[in-house]
């Protein structure tokens, strides 16, 4: 069996072995193989190329981005997706500005430890793939399974362009698969992660397995919502999502993050606007509270959105 | 050129000697957070604290010696390692515990935890993980207090070699050198940044050289010898209160856990460990006060089982305590409640 | 006659003259005045408290922060929002997180002179608001007329919350008033700019001037668009705008920052999830293109929204 | 302790002695910026330029020290006051001003502008206003040709005092220093960052006093003369080349015009302005070449002649050229056409 987080390993691994233009850079990735071990035996097998970085994170997206203008393929982990916002600026005015400057791309990666676990508190659980959405320029991703962490982050290394991966935590160790895809969905592509009549529920990230178990719930009751996982927050599946929503009618969304302009605000923007006649109630969603993530388990799992706040909602939507 | 109003670094006058009585109270403080972390430790293999546990074993002679300087109106912004700093300032056993245990009565009321801790109102300020950041909120303390007419202050703060590789300690500590500002900054040089060697970290011969770099005095001291950190804080505290301005001390001691528990520490170079460097500041102190015929080896026990008891008696008040109801806290993210909203499904 | 920007400088004036605790934190502010003059004589009016900083985002925020927590009201000037971008972990991560943590509040004002001039380029005609706005913890405003722009940062010195105050480059000469407001609708309030029946348009800051202008020519073929200023984009007045769709029962929503997760975005879902009934037709946006904001002025103009391009967005939702 | 591969920062091996052919290359590159510079004041008041113009005058002698000494293969990302540097590492007359005038033609196509240009394929870095942002960059793209195996390369990038502040230049001179990668980093001292004197930016006595903090090799050079500019300059980039590490220099010299071309410059001091610091660089490297007979007044003359018609030429000539047509522009940020979209009212 295969974790999520060894998918990625085996992505890294895979990168490395077939592309001489990648290396990692980041805290604690060499030797040690990195906080969540992501990186493990990678430096060992990868002598030179596996590089332990300072705690600068906003020098390390900028090396990144120089060793990208010389032809290298760098993949950079922050230790946690929260640390990025020390290196923001490189992402968002250096990196992502790049090729509409200079007609030069640069092809980085940037992995993003990214969402809640129980006791992470505010500093080490915050989903930032929204922010990166926003400004112009990035890819940004969010793998909700093992086979996408794999595939996802292999076409991320092959791609010209920044790729801000955001990788879910929660998801590390107990996700697992029995092996790894040949092929996969591009990424730009949502999927149907469950088929469903009554209502479209569109989500990302660990989100999605929390709606599939709401799914499952609701099922017991005789509906049938039909799952959308965006694998893509940027570009967004526009079309994936409108599609689904005209054989339903009904629109969820459910994200992790901050609801002000976050994924479920973009989608239903989306989708009021390009398919309003789609729709046969309002639409509706589902986000952490808005407050710091809390440190307390029993603050936490109620903050983020889970299996039965989902399931509320999707009644409400369904009027049952 | 700079032409700073506070160039000159180094103030002649000399600091008080370190006493009997003074270092006692330190070594005190000292085993008092020796024992609480070794209760959170033993709390966490437990699984009784979620969430991380990351202690200053090895690191107490420092951090208590920052502390101790302090007071009433000073300022502190501990960082991860400074269980023994946060108690001299005037912490507590039970906030600390309460805190690891998500007690509702502790500081931080569930919402943030462990390290995290503090009381702002008090000088105690609550760090936030990203390193560097709490460099500047102290020094913008300390201009706050300079401007509202306020005397005799200081600010201190402490970071690891990790740490010093951030912007922000590298603009926090160069904004307060501008404005000659009391800020004491304490890198506790522990080898290692997670697993990070110092060769990986920075390439400078010693990091005290980077106090000229910012115009601000700086001071070495061994970690491992609380004399020698009592003494050399002393000094610098005394220097900043005094306006000479900013004041960078460097410690070199080892890490003597992993940099979590979670962590079991396998990156350690065994030949740090038995070097000087590696001692453990606990028991040399301990040798100390032994060899100067202050205390004997029976009154330490007897401190030791004093505190152990404490220790453990306030564990087990804590552990009945309520944790945090969901149901409730307000969920509010502002304090003015005109401004706060929620748009999640309705 | 008083212009945006003489507003700001009074407004601050004004708070260095009756709150002892207020004094001002930026680059180039003192004997200067500030690289727009919106501190203009101020160190000289009140020594020691209009304070030069180093080039240290970063370390500007927290300073300030730090400086509140003591009691002081630190008014912070970043040269330009996009270099906030430098300070963003101090105000995302420090200020906005205080109080949810500790219960002590962080009043301090961060001024960032925002959005798109003509030959700005990327790096200096940023708008930020929606990236402020996702975090919680903050009051984010966008003053849209002198008359706000100095109303709104008085209260915003009063206010025990952090406040990101998004004030509009673009208005700082060019808009002007006569006389300074005595009372004002306070942050959080949106405001009706100009009544219509026909259609609702939600906007702010400069991009209100060019709403208007497209309302004007709208009027000369009949048409009445109603004018929501929004003022502050967190909170956000969805009440405000609810009502005017109840109206017009058509909702245009028109901001000059990026698509993905602005300010439109939000406002959208909000109306679509909260108000769907009152929507006669699908509801529309118009932003700035989805690149970074060019230098040369004929791409820049094209970037932005404008009149004529609001107008016709306008002109589709009328279906005319 | 660091122990850092890269330790030895002072290579032994002399640099070659700067020539008189050396020199009036120098030279002449400071009078084209001096030329193309005072073009582009005269077209951003006639209202020819929208944006700003933000020139080097003053800071010739340093700039052109820096992109003289670099070679293809080398990298380089220049800042703000770097014209003179420019134009000696590779760019054009013809370029500067198509950036400048927004010429469709120009490197930039309109997308941005001014100093913001650069063909970053040719190692020749397009800077971001962030300042500090290159520093990493730069770094970075070193390392990149050292995985790649590549040999005897440096990269250089040049900034403020006022930049030195920026968490970025910490962060990215410290980097560098860890890996030992051979990177010049230039301070042009001008005494100001836009208003901001010295005293308010640093506290140190001299810059270069940040050398040792990183563990890298400091240099001074006066920045009004050339010929020191041009022996630091050969002497550090060839330190860095043959494995020095990083090499800090810093210049004093004065910024002899505003920040921006709007800017009065009222807050200059007089005295610096009469202190040697405030020398043209310029004059005084003329006044060299007549006392060392190289050239007499009348050739000077002629070469100043020479090159005003060529950049006057050149400005005519692009001003005719087509500016950027927004119907033409893909608007896309993105370079895979699969990625992009637009979601504004359809
Ligand atoms: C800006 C930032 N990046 C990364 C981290 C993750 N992190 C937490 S502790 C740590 C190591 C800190 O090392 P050091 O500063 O030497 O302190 P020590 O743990 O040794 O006491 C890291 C990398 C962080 N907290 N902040
Ligand atoms: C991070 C950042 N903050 C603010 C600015 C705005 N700014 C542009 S140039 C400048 C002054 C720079 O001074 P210095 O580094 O000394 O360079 P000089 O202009 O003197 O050549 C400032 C503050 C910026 N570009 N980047
Ligand atoms: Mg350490
Ligand atoms: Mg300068």
């Amino acid at each position: 069996m295969i974790t999520y987080l060894e998918a990625i390993r085996l992505a890294q691994q895979k990168a490395l072995a077939t592309d001489p233009r990648v290396f990692l850079y980041g805290q604690d990735i060499g030797t040690f193989g990195g906080a969540f071990k992501a990186t493990k035996n990678l430096s060992k097998e990868f002598p030179g190329r596996v590089i332990d970085a300072p705690i600068s994170e906003d020098a390390i997206v900028g090396m990144a981005i120089g060793a990208a203008i010389e032809g290298a393929r760098p993949i950079v982990e922050m230790q946690f997706a929260d640390f990025s916002t020390c290196a923001l600026n490189q992402i968002v005015n250096h990196a992502a500005t790049l090729y509409y400057r200079t007609g030069v791309p640069c092809p980085i990666v940037v992995r993003l430890p990214s969402g809640g676990t129980s006791g992470g508190g505010p500093f080490h659980s915050q989903s930032m793939e929204a922010v990166y959405a926003h400004w112009p320029g990035l890819v940004v991703v969010t793998p909700a399974t093992v086979e996408d962490a794999y595939s996802m982050l292999l076409e991320a290394v092959t791609i010209d362009d920044p790729v801000v991966f955001c990788e879910h935590k929660f998801l590390y160790y107990h996700l697992k698969a029995d092996s790894l895809p040949e092929t996969s969905l591009p990424i730009g592509k949502a999927r149907i992660a469950r088929q469903g009549r009554d209502a479209t529920v569109v989500t990302h990230g660990a989100m999605l397995h929390e709606s599939l178990a709401a799914a499952r719930e609701l099922a017991e009751d005789g509906f049938e919502l039909e799952i959308v996982d965006l694998r893509s927050v940027k570009p967004l599946d526009t079309d994936t999502v409108l599609a689904s929503v005209a054989r339903t009618g009904r629109l969820l969304c459910v994200s992790e993050e901050w609801p002000w302009g976050g994924v479920t605000s973009e989608v239903i923007a989306r989708v009021s606007s390009e398919g309003f006649g789609l729709l046969d109630v309002a639409p509706m969603r589902v986000n952490a509270k808005d407050t710091p993530v809390p440190y307390h388990p029993d603050l936490w799992s109620v903050h983020r959105p889970t299996a039965s706040t989902i399931a509320a909602a999707a009644r409400r939507l369904l009027q049952i | 050129m700079a032409r700073s109003l506070y160039k000159t670094r180094n103030m002649s006058k000399p600091s008080e000697p370190v006493t009997e009585p003074d270092y006692l109270k330190a070594y005190r403080i000292m085993l008092t957070s020796r024992i609480v972390e070794e209760k959170l430790a033993n709390l966490y293999r437990a699984g009784m604290i979620k969430g991380g546990v990351f202690l200053g074993r090895g690191q107490e002679a420092l951090s208590v010696s920052v502390g101790i300087h302090l007071h009433r109106g000073d300022i502190f912004a501990p960082l991860i390692r400074d269980q023994a700093g946060r108690l001299a300032f005037g912490d507590t056993v039970l906030d600390t515990l309460r805190t690891y245990l998500g007690s509702q009565l502790g500081s931080m009321r569930g919402r943030d935890g462990n390290i995290h801790r503090g009381r702002p109102r008090e000088g105690y300020y609550a760090m936030i993980s990203h390193l560097g950041a709490m460099i500047p909120a102290v020094a913008g303390g300390l201009l706050a207090k300079r401007l509202a007419g306020e005397q005799g202050f200081v600010g201190a703060t402490c970071i690891g070699d990790g740490g010093t590789s951030t912007g922000a300690f590298h603009e926090g500590l160069n904004a307060a050198a501008v404005d000659g500002l009391p800020l004491v900054v304490v890198v506790a040089n522990n080898q290692y940044a997670y697993s990070t060697p110092n060769s990986r970290q920075y390439a400078c011969a010693d990091l005290v050289d980077k106090a000229a770099g910012y115009g601000v005095a700086g001071h070495k001291a061994d970690g491992t010898n609380l004399l020698d950190c009592l003494q050399t804080l002393r000094k610098a505290v005394s220097a900043a209160r005094v306006g000479g301005g900013p004041q960078l001390v460097v410690a070199n001691l080892l890490r003597l856990v992993g940099h979590g528990e979670h962590d079991d520490f396998s990156y350690l170079d065994k030949k740090l460990k038995q070097s000087p460097v590696g001692s453990d500041c606990l028991l040399l102190a301990e040798q100390h006060i032994i060899a100067q015929g202050w205390k004997n080896i029976g009154e330490l026990a007897e401190w030791k089982r004093e505190t152990e008891d404490e220790v453990n008696a306030t564990a087990d008040r804590v552990r009945r305590e309520p944790t945090p109801d969901p149901e409730e806290d307000d969920w509010e993210a502002l304090s003015r409640a005109e401004y706060r909203e929620q748009h999640t499904a309705p």
